[in-house]
């Protein structure tokens, strides 16, 4: 048998291969599935279009509320694919072998959240204006809609990480993460609905995206290392 | 680079060292004071019976599980702090196998090489040809007969450099040839100066050196 | 130190210490509960605007208070279950947990009962209510975590972990909320700071009902994780000694 | 072996019974996990709050998409815990067995959707009355919610079902099932809303009632027959 | 009511009858002008390597699989007209055993049994404790080890009235002691006039009359 034996530890460069190979994994699974990709941006449009339907078709109402409505639906978009987070990798065991590789977990569970915004949370930025138009959001608040959700919806994949990381284990499915990763991103969906109502009324809105930036960095530095520590407790 | 397991310099023959080992699930103590060495050269069975304790032990030893009282040394030094070195010459395959029903076999291999050292994928066809799965590349794993699964994660233990192979049930589903394929593989890897712990409930048929150690006879001594 | 420190973290030091506590914290919180409960209900003269319904104000203020108090200790404690790996920690949290989401729902509740007196509505999307709402989901998620996981150990470290990372997010929460709050529902006819130009006739009843409401909340607490100590070191031998002696007296 | 080696079929007895069994063993379930009986009323908590959050505090401006906001989240309260219908059972082969009884499946369906109605849908209905009232809406339009509520959530059970059973095979989760079910759902939110909105201006809504009810009594004759089939199909 | 498996009216020993069997998955043919008699009183063994169709022949056969060419008679009528009758005298354990994890052993059976006809829970008892699950009634199933997992869904076959058992590899994760244990159930069942269709890697040792169809040498002849 010629391969060699090692018994060394991962070099940097091994991690970034790893980094990228997990990143790439996840999004093959995504494009083999072909739902996967569709989904996200189906269910966001229909969730949308529902709110005309249960509440009023009325344009000066729906203006007024298009922006919560549009942020509302992005939050259960990314959180509704959340579940594809770990689950699957759970219950055929490549979870384990994630944990068990020798490179540093904070950049693999990083690598799958970012799969997981590019497949979920990227269609939804890209979406957003087309939504906001059916809605009636004034045409000077696109740009600050899609601003604002562009730096949101990474915060949402990196908290809703957290929950499903910690509920993978567990029978039940979908509703437990509602309960502990809503919470997580309401900050997110209250300033990022705000900014884009402040800007309808000729508000600055710099602070709001300082504050954005803010938790994105937050989420970025601490959020995966949260994840990886539920990750290890709960295939424990 | 073809390193050698005896590693000279450390001194340790011995790499996986387990004392005192502590273990209950639901009040129920599965084992207390149990002590395994395992040494390069050298393949460890674990016997026992159904819900002895087999699969909850090699996952403590491989650091799934930390619901235990005692001590695992790797190669002389705690386990927790050579965790990084330990885990690079370490490969675990339980009793579920981690292969991923949507990616084709060939892309399974791909991801699991890479979470270690990434190789080329000639070596990866290599792998899966010597497992019977020539032709079987690049079907999705869902369409794979449990057997045939089962092999896919075992061809990992062909690319892997890691020199500790632990394996729960690895016969499960094989069939005849496979069982006997398995076998020739663990006993080349364990006389090239690998080590092996597993489990099987089989009647194993290796050439190398191996001992078991037995759970029910060890509780019903105690 | 490090004795000091380990010595506190063994449950049965605490067992054994809060024995001798316990008595003490029942009398202090019987006096100062008495004294509160009568000035307060008999003795503090009605407010020109509010008139009788200022008397809620002692049992909401003293709950809404420890009810913000609940998760930052939560918190604490799952850092230290953590890190150092304090079983006692752990069992304070887990106790913990409970209590902060009754207190939470008491001074929703209160807050909602004098709201719908004063305000005209029990509910109102204000800073405050909303913030102390979405803790209440928080305390009820690591709850149900506890709950779902079997294993204590990994249930410790989950909830631990929740419970750090929604102290972090609740100071967010209530800053994001308030600042969201004030462009649209400017804070006009309430205020929530009336203590200061209020008199000691007010405000000395609040300050008793404030600490007789914290002995309350301490002796719950401790109530519950000495429940919980006998629950987890039943079959240790201090336990079943105690047991028996219990039984024989 | 002294047992009775049968080969003769079922009887309306043991098809009753198996229909009991399977009913009290999916609410066993529930309650074993205890996450699953709260966590659909948290959930419906939660969104609701979400939706003051994204758009405003304004009670004017609450009071007019209360409704609407209602059923949306009782929609998605409900379609969120549809995954727990089948998926674990397919995944542990209990499906199978449920497949190869030989009582009728549409019993058996019909049993498993009465269970999550029960679990999921009920402490929705019984819950709305708070949630209206703290979204403002008009005190005279509360007994309509709540009747069309009680009307259209078993609707939305029995026709989730058969989007859970089409994708119970598939690989991806949550969202396929959104986009099959959504749409399926669209009119008894639509209907529910409008007649809320309609007591709200003091409109007649009997034509509505009577609508919710003939699409309940087409749901269930004909949900759980398409469910049994989906299943059949998604086991294959 | 301790009916006869050789049901004297129906005047048909064999009970389930396949002809002319043909399937291909994934463009492969795994096999075709398949035969296969099984009647009361005789075990049938499917033999074969892996990925050569024995799982996908059992769904076929139970009628869970209903991708196929070829006729399938339950006592001489067309399969999918006496499909109720069949339903209610088979049994099929397959890969996935049908063991829900939240619910104990005991709530397991209970509504297996349900399915096809009530019993009272001293049966499910019983049949618990003699595989060997004795004071594990009541623990969720997710606390269980593999090989006591497969024992739960073992317990059906104890539970069940069905006269034919139709099992996927059912010595999967046994130990020493449960392999004996099912091989000498089986016999029994047999001899009392049942019969079986199974799959395993395993050389099988019975004392009923048994026979083996190798779906490998059927493909070489061909
Ligand atoms: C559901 C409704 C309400 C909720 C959830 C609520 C919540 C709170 C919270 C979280 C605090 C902070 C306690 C602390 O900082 O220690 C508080 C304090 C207070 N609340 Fe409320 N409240 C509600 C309704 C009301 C109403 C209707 C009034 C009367 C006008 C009121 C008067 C006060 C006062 C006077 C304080 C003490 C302020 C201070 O010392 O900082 N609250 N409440
Ligand atoms: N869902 C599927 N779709 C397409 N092809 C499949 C599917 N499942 C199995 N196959 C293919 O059918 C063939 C037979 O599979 P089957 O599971 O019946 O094998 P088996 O004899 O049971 O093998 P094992 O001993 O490994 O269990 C395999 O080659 C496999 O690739
Ligand atoms: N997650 C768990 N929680 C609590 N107890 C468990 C858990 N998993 C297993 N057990 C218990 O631990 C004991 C040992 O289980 P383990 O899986 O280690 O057995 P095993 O020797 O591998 O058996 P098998 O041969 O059946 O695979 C069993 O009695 C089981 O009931
Ligand atoms: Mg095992
Ligand atoms: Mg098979």
């Amino acid at each position: 048998m010629n391969k060699p034996l090692s018994d060394g530890a991962g070099s940097d460069i091994s991690t970034w291969q790893a980094f990228c190979a997990t990143l790439k994994r996840d999004l093959v699974i995504a494009f083999k599935r072909k739902n996967d990709l569709l989904n996200p941006i189906m269910f966001f449009l229909i969730v949308v279009s529902l709110f005309p339907l249960g509440i009023s078709p009325d344009p000066v109402e729906l203006s007024k509320v298009s922006a919560g409505v549009v942020w509302v639906s992005a939050l259960l978009a990314s959180m509704l694919s959340l579940d594809n987070l770990y689950r699957a990798d759970y219950e055929d065991g490549s979870l384990e072998q994630l944990l068990l590789s020798p490179q540093p977990l904070y950049f693999l569970v990083l690598a799958k959240n970012i799969a997981h915004w590019l497949i979920s949370g990227l269609p939804v930025v890209v979406l957003s204006p087309l939504l906001a138009y059916m809605l009636y959001l004034p045409s000077e608040a696109y740009w600050t809609l899609v601003l604002t959700l562009m730096i949101g919806t990474p915060v949402l994949s990196l908290f809703g990480s957290i929950g499903v990381a910690l509920t993978v284990g567990l029978g039940s499915r979908g509703l437990i993460l509602a309960v502990i990763v809503l919470p997580l991103s309401t900050p997110v969906l209250i300033i990022g609905a705000k900014a884009v109502t402040d800007v309808m009324f000729g508000l600055p809105v710099g602070s709001h995206f300082a504050l954005l930036g803010a938790i994105l960095a937050l989420a970025l530095t601490m959020a995966p290392l949260a994840s990886a520590a539920a990750l290890r407790i709960s295939v424990n | 680079m073809h390193t050698n397991l005896h590693n000279p310099d450390s001194g340790f023959s011995s790499l996986l060292q387990a004392s005192a080992l502590f273990c209950e699930r639901d009040e129920r103590v599965l084992f207390s004071g149990l002590d395994l060495t395992v040494s390069a050269g050298e393949l460890v069975q674990i016997k026992g019976s159904n819900g002895s304790g087999k699969t909850t032990l090699l996952r403590i030893l491989c650091g799934l599980n930390e619901d235990y009282e005692g001590d695992i040394l790797w190669k002389g030094e705690s386990l927790s702090e050579e965790r990084e070195n330990f885990l690079s010459s370490m490969i675990y395959i339980g009793h579920r196998v981690g292969v991923n029903r949507i990616l084709t076999p060939r892309e399974n291999l791909r991801w699991s090489a890479s979470l270690h050292a990434p190789i080329d994928d000639n070596r990866i066809v290599a792998a899966l040809g010597r497992l019977g799965l020539r032709a079987y590349e690049d079907i999705p794993c869902r369409n794979l007969s449990a057997g045939q699964t089962q092999r896919v994660a075992l061809s990992r233990l062909l690319i892997s450099p890691a020199c500790l192979w632990i394996l729960d049930e690895p016969f499960t589903t094989l069939d005849v040839h496979g069982v006997k394929h398995l076998e020739s593989l663990l006993s080349e890897h364990v006389n090239a100066g690998g080590a092996v712990i597993l489990t099987t409930h089989h009647a194993l048929n290796v050439s190398c050196q191996w001992r078991a150690l037995d759970l029910d006879s060890r509780r019903a001594a105690a | 130190m490090w004795l000091w420190f380990s010595k506190l973290g063994s449950p049965r030091w605490f067992y054994e210490l809060s024995n001798k506590w316990l008595p003490w914290l029942y009398v202090a919180m019987m006096v100062l509960m008495s004294v509160g409960l009568l000035w307060a209900l008999l003795f503090v003269p009605e407010d020109y605007q509010q008139g009788q319904t200022i008397r809620i104000m002692y049992v909401h203020v003293p709950v809404a208070s420890i009810s913000l108090a609940c998760f930052p200790l939560m918190a604490v404690a799952g850092t230290i279950t953590l890190v150092w790996k304090m079983k006692l920690a752990d069992m304070v949290a887990k106790s913990v947990a409970p209590i902060g989401a009754w207190f939470t729902g008491l001074a929703l509740a209160s807050g909602a009962i004098w709201g719908d007196q004063i305000w005209g509505t029990w509910w109102a999307w204000d800073a405050r209510l909303t913030s102390l709402l979405i803790q209440f989901f928080l305390f009820i998620g690591v709850i149900a975590l506890r709950s779902a996981i079997e294993s204590q150990d990994a249930a410790a470290k989950a909830c631990a972990i929740l419970a750090i990372v929604g102290a972090i997010n609740v100071p967010i929460i209530k800053y994001s909320v308030e600042w969201w709050n004030t462009l649209h529902q400017p804070a006009s006819d309430f205020s929530m700071d009336p203590v200061a130009p209020n008199p000691p006739e007010v405000w000395v009843p609040l300050l008793i009902m404030i600490s007789a409401v914290y002995v309350f909340f301490v002796i719950a607490l401790i109530l519950r994780t000495r429940n919980e100590i006998l629950q987890r070191e039943r079959r240790s031998q201090w336990v079943i000694d105690l047991v028996s002696r219990e039984k024989s007296v």
